[in-house]
């Protein structure tokens, strides 16, 4: 019989102070309130500051970018890869460091190597990528890397980036028209000499 | 043993089976109550099954004769074999019994290799200073592996079971007495292994499958690794699902994944891919189905190659 | 006065049912209310993870086990790497595990987090699962601040980490657990002691210790049913011997040892435990220690197996690695800890009522991502 | 504002007309049509706040509209209107193998249960659709044809949560119409009249008059009607036959669009039946808490309306609060606790009338 009426007494107390518990909340709302217009307002970027000059130093994970005029065909990227999203296509330049104007081929990278390889094709599934990271540590000259984050006055904060076509997030970031422009350079210039 | 239910509960059960409900509405606790009542439905499918099981269960006894008697024709083999490592061939040729003659004829060549370890493992006298000293036993086994010690008081009960000489890894099992082995190891004072951590399929070169057990004593806190190899033509595991509860899964997984069959297992089904699913997968040399219920699976996908 | 009995029925709770968290089907025998078996299929997030990882190498496996415990990959990513550097012999700096340990209980608490609430949520009360979100959320910022993934980070690498803490870490992590410390009193207030809960919960599906080992449950669910097993205390990995803390077990506070409010409130003390571990990993972290020094150049472990299990928020996960020798592995198998963790649910769920099945299911906190692997 | 009263004033306008059959429909239709605005509108304005209390409750700030495209309006107005035009825009789904019949006839069964406990709600001394004789046993009764629609929706579904979501419905609601008529008996033996404005006019004279403040025990009979009505309305902790988590979405899983728009809306309705019934029993109705003063027939409609919209308020605030409770508990509580209390309540109540009434 005690217990019938401790029981009842503890679920009215216990209720009760639950429901202050909410009241403060409600009161409190504009306070407390922890929620973001969305369209309006973006989520922030976390506040990260790693202590140096980190114009290429990149932790946010958003979609992957490639600095193409840096890229030396190393394929380390696409070996990272755990799920094989990246695949690059290379063809022997046919002179060391050296600018093809025609196809828009830099010579040499903004680190100072001197590249041997023209990219014919470096496309990213980004519906496969599982923005692991993993293929931007490897790459020597840092040309691959994540947009957003503390570099982003080059390349803004951008999670939304949503196709009416799968195939549209098959990012290809090879310049078009590589491969018959580096054909064509190598006939003409073995049909020079 | 086979449910897993309290005694209690069975015992319920089976006068309700006999028409007796009053014993279980009259119980004070609701769990108990309710725990009887929804064994009594799965009894009442099929009520032969349950008391068969469950009665059974109590008669374990029986069982325990038959190792007992096992155990026995091992202490005659090992008395052969100690006879013949002295030279008396004559009385091992003497043995009528077949079976029992080959027996005793291959381990007394496995015993030739190290006659004096075996002396002295199955002696009688060794034997009995086990039993009786085994405070000082237990110091012993302090400093040596678990593995060891797993050995070595196997050989006095299951001879022959462990395979590999050096058990510093892990315990290499003769699948035939896997279950009875299995048994000993959870309840033996000595060993107590109550928890099967893990318990995974290993396909080795395509040609023999291995399935391993990773146990671990809760009280004892100590840890051990068992290995069973199978041939991949007929890979027949005793189950061990009664004994472990989590075995049932974990056997349902690697049966599923390398279709390692464990017989005596209740209900042996794939887990985690549907029914009709064709092949092992985690087998080496599983190739990927080309249709799916009739929906080809592609390859490679469009535009990419 | 017998039992009324009516026909059974087959009621089949998902895939899709907003209770199952995640693609679960439990197949469900009932007379009225009355649960009398639970049949679980499971397998429909299977995504052949050890099948993957015989084709990657072992540094490309990272990514993968964040998404086998997608609630917590930091954990999951701890539970490889320590095994992987065992095998390789790999000794790694004391920043780095100091900051392992705090990136480790971190997620053990915003897990937590999510499976309180979401239990919470199964019993009906909503308002508890987004303050639990809410606080969760700021968990997650500081990984984000740290290495840049909300949900999936990849950050544990094998020798090392994949980022050094950023200014600032150390800082904003004292003022959430400053934050956080009166939030779990106000959950426990709000939540944990509420008659209505309290009802739901105590001496529902009650886990015997037998019942749990025999089971081979672990983690917050075997403490739960009163014995003391940690691996962090028991069989210590990283540098967690070096911590003082508490291993809650479960004591039957409103019911009998093992109950469903039990292993709720398991978790609750749990939190509270892993906010001392933090507290005192941040204190002792070592300023200097380069986060990539032992990173070996390649990955290539002798030929031998190991078996190594860390304590994950959901108990206790064991990667069993087998290597031949090459940069790939040759068999990778986990032990998850929801795998045994639902396999119990027949023997603990069955008599209940078809609310009490949910309940049970919620307190057993599973992720059907690392179920299905 | 009564039926008769438009009745009269239409023969007294046209005296010439013989037949007065057409001033009786007229009279009719017209309180109905403006009653179901009022409903539509009522709903609109509790979805909103339903949706704002929660949220602040839950650290969030629910529907806003702020920048340029004003998405819900400011404040988030909008919010209610669009969602409402959203379920009615919805496509209309029956599922094959449900007995389209029943499927069709239970969302407005179980609007019309609703609707029509409209009728004797008091608004004011004057407007009240129809002042009933038996006011207060004539809500108690059309209020248990949600059973029915209930059951019927249920069952026409041909889904196992549904049957399941109707058949705890209808063991709830009908449990618990008893607690709360066993409270409301107290209520008629100290009003001495079923009639909803003869029960507000005897707690004439400002707060001490109500009958929650008669004698000790109507605090009790007040808190074990207002439960009682909250499991009549399906409001968590009670909220079982449409547990989320638990039976999907009960009876209501098969329905969609106009459909489910109705049962959403009866709930919403029978919120407003049962705590205008709390407020005529217990909290005095139309009258001004403050004796003499604001007690104009305007101020009337005031005083009703947020007696019943701080009843309503306790209602979401709970519903955000609480977990659910399981069904053997329900039950439990409704005829171990509530059923005891209120027979305890109606002695208790009598003796004390009888002693110092």
């Amino acid at each position: 019989m005690i217990k019938y009426f401790t029981d009842i007494w503890t679920s009215i107390t216990t209720i009760l102070g639950g429901m202050g518990i909410t009241f403060i909340h409600l009161i409190r709302a504009r306070q407390d309130n922890v929620t973001l217009q969305y369209p309006e307002e973006r989520w922030p970027r976390p506040e990260r500051n790693i202590g140096f000059d980190h114009d290429n130093y990149n932790v946010i994970r958003t979609r992957l970018h490639v600095d193409m005029d840096d890229c030396i065909g190393c394929l380390k990227c696409e070996r990272a890869c755990p799920v094989d999203c990246i695949k690059i296509v290379t063809e022997k330049a046919p002179e060391r460091g050296s600018d093809i104007k025609e196809i828009k081929h830099v010579g040499v990278t903004t680190n100072g190597t001197r590249k041997a390889m023209v990219v014919t094709r470096f496309d990213i599934d980004m519906s496969e990528c599982c923005y692991c990271n993993l293929c931007t540590y490897p790459c020597p000259e840092e040309c691959i890397f994540m947009t957003g984050g503390p570099n982003s006055s080059r390349h803004p904060l951008d999670y939304e980036f949503s196709e009416p076509d799968r195939d549209n997030l098959i990012y290809k970031f090879a310049k078009s028209g590589t491969k018959e422009g580096l054909d064509k350079y190598i006939g003409e210039k073995s049909a020079e000499s | 043993m086979s449910s897993g239910l309290d005694n209690k509960i069975i015992e319920l059960v089976l006068s309700a089976l006999d028409g007796n409900m009053d014993s279980i509405n009259a119980l004070e606790d609701r769990v108990v109550r309710s725990k009887a009542k929804a064994a009594l439905f799965k009894a009442k499918k099929d009520p032969g099954k349950f008391r068969a099981e469950n009665t059974g269960d109590r008669s374990g006894a029986d069982e325990v004769k038959e190792t007992v008697t096992s155990d026995d024709s091992q202490k005659l083999i090992a008395n052969f074999v100690l006879k013949g490592l002295d030279g008396d061939m004559d009385s091992i040729n003497a043995i009528e019994d077949r079976v029992t003659r080959s027996k005793v004829k291959a381990a007394l060549v496995k015993a030739k290799k190290s006659p004096d370890e075996y002396k002295k493992i199955h002696s009688p006298k060794a034997v009995s200073d086990v039993a009786s000293s085994s405070s000082e036993v237990k110091k012993i086994v302090h400093e040596e592996s678990i593995n060891l010690k797993i050995k070595n008081l196997s050989v006095a009960k299951f001879p022959g079971s462990v395979l590999n000489e050096n058990v510093d890894d892990f315990l290499m099992i003769n699948p035939s007495i896997w279950y009875d082995f299995a048994i000993w190891l959870k309840t033996d004072s000595n060993l107590l292994f109550d928890s099967l951590q893990c318990q995974t399929g290993f396909d080795i070169d395509g040609k023999i499958l291995e399935a391993r057990y990773n146990l671990h004593s809760m009280s004892k806190k100590h840890y051990t690794e068992v290995r069973i190899q199978v041939p991949i033509e007929n890979p027949k595991i005793p189950s061990v699902e009664s004994v472990w509860r989590i075995a049932d899964w974990f056997e349902r997984e690697t049966y599923d994944m390398f279709g390692i069959e464990f017989s005596n297992h209740r209900d042996l089904r794939r887990i985690l891919l549907p029914e009709d699913w064709e092949g092992w997968p985690l087998r080496k040399n599983y190739e990927v189905q080309e249709t799916y219920h009739g929906i080809v699976i592609p390859k490679m996908k469009e535009g990419w190659e | 006065m017998g039992i009324i009995r009516g026909e059974e029925m087959v009621l089949n709770i998902g895939p899709q049912h907003p209770a199952t968290h995640g693609v679960l089907r439990l197949q469900v025998r009932t007379d009225g209310e009355i649960v009398s078996s639970i049949t679980p299929y499971i397998g429909y997030l299977h995504r052949c993870f050890e099948k993957h990882c015989e084709s990657v190498t072992y540094e490309q496996v990272i990514p993968f086990t964040d998404r086998c415990d997608y609630l917590a990959s930091m954990t999951m990513n701890f539970g490889y790497v320590v095994a992987m550097e065992e095998m390789l012999e790999i000794k790694v700096n004391d920043r780095v595990q100091h900051i392992r340990v705090v990136m480790a209980e971190l997620q053990r608490i915003a897990s937590h987090l999510l499976g309180l609430g979401a239990f919470g949520l199964d019993i009906g009360a909503f308002t508890p699962f987004l303050h639990m979100l809410r606080d969760r959320e700021r968990i997650l910022d500081l990984f984000e601040m740290t290495c840049g993934a909300r949900l999936l980070y990849n950050y544990m690498w094998i020798g090392g980490l994949s980022h050094d803490l950023p200014v600032g870490f150390v800082e904003s992590t004292y003022k959430f657990l400053d934050y956080f410390e009166p939030k779990i009193d106000e959950f426990v207030n709000l939540l944990v002691h509420n008659k209505i809960f309290v009802e739901r919960t105590a001496d529902i599906g009650v886990m015997p210790q037998d019942v749990a080992i025999s089971y081979g449950v672990t983690g917050p669910n075997l403490r739960a049913s009163g014995l003391k097993w940690d691996l962090r205390r028991d069989d210590p990995y990283s540098i967690y011997n070096k911590f003082e803390f508490e291993v809650p077990v479960g004591e039957g506070g409103k019911g009998s040892v093992g109950d469903c409010w039990d292993r709720f409130y398991v978790r609750v003390l749990e939190m509270k435990e892993s906010i001392k571990i933090v507290r005192q990993a941040l204190a002792s972290m070592p300023k200097d220690g380069d986060v990539h020094q032992s990173l070996p150049k390649k990955i290539k472990p002798p030929i031998g197996s190991i078996y190594k299990r860390t304590e994950s928020p959901r108990g206790d996960l064991g990667y069993y690695i087998e290597s031949d020798g090459s940069n790939i592995p040759y068999r990778l198998k986990m032990r998850s800890p929801a795998f045994t963790a639902l396999s119990v649910i027949d023997e603990i769920a069955a008599g209940w009522l078809l609310s009490d099945v949910l309940a049970i299911l919620g307190s057993l906190d599973i992720v059907l991502g690392e179920i299905d692997r | 504002m009564t039926v008769d009263f438009l009745f009269d004033s239409l023969v007294s306008l046209f005296p010439s007309w013989e037949n007065t059959d057409p001033f009786l429909v007229i009279s009719m239709l017209i309180p109905l049509v403006a009653t179901f605005g009022f409903i539509t509108v009522y709903a609109l304005v509790v979805i909103y706040a339903e949706l704002k209390v929660s949220s602040f409750i839950q650290d969030k700030v629910g529907p806003m509209g702020q920048g340029v495209g004003l998405h819900a309006g400011k404040w988030g107005l909008l919010q209610p209107i669009a969602d409402a035009l959203k379920l009615l825009s919805k496509e209309d789904i029956i599922p094959s193998s449900a007995n389209k019949l029943l499927f069709i006839l239970a969302p407005f069964m179980i609007f019309v249960g609703a609707f029509i406990s409209f009728i004797a709600l008091p608004f004011n001394g004057s407007i009240i659709v129809s002042d009933l004789n038996i006011g207060i046993f004539y809500i108690l009764g059309v209020g248990s044809l949600a059973v029915i629609a209930l059951i019927l929706a249920g069952w026409s579904s041909n889904n196992k949560w549904s049957l399941y979501g109707g058949m705890r419905s209808a063991a709830q609601i009908i449990s618990y119409e008893i607690p709360a008529g066993l409270s409301l008996i107290v209520v008629i033996m100290l009003a001495g009249s079923l009639n909803m404005q003869e029960i507000i006019i005897y707690q004439q004279g400002g707060i001490s008059n109500w009958i929650i403040f008669d004698n000790p025990f109507m605090p009790i009979a007040f808190v074990v009607y207002f439960i009682s009505a909250l499991a009549e309305t399906n409001r968590t902790p009670f909220d079982l036959p449409e547990s989320e988590s638990e039976l999907v979405a009960g009876f209501v899983t098969e329905y969609s669009g106009m459909r489910y728009a109705f049962f959403f809306l009866s709930e919403y309705a029978n919120m407003f039946v049962v705590s205008v019934v709390a407020v005529t029993g217990f909290l005095g109705g139309w009258q001004s808490p403050f004796s003499g003063s604001l007690d104009s027939p305007l101020m009337g409609v005031f005083w009703m309306l947020s007696k019943t919209a701080f009843l309503i308020f306790i209602m979401i605030w709970i519903r955000w609060t609480v977990p659910r409770l399981r069904v053997d508990q329900l039950m439990h509580l409704c005829w171990k606790v509530f059923l005891p209390i209120g027979l305890f309540n109606i002695f208790a109540v009598a003796i004390w009338t009888v002693l110092f009434g």
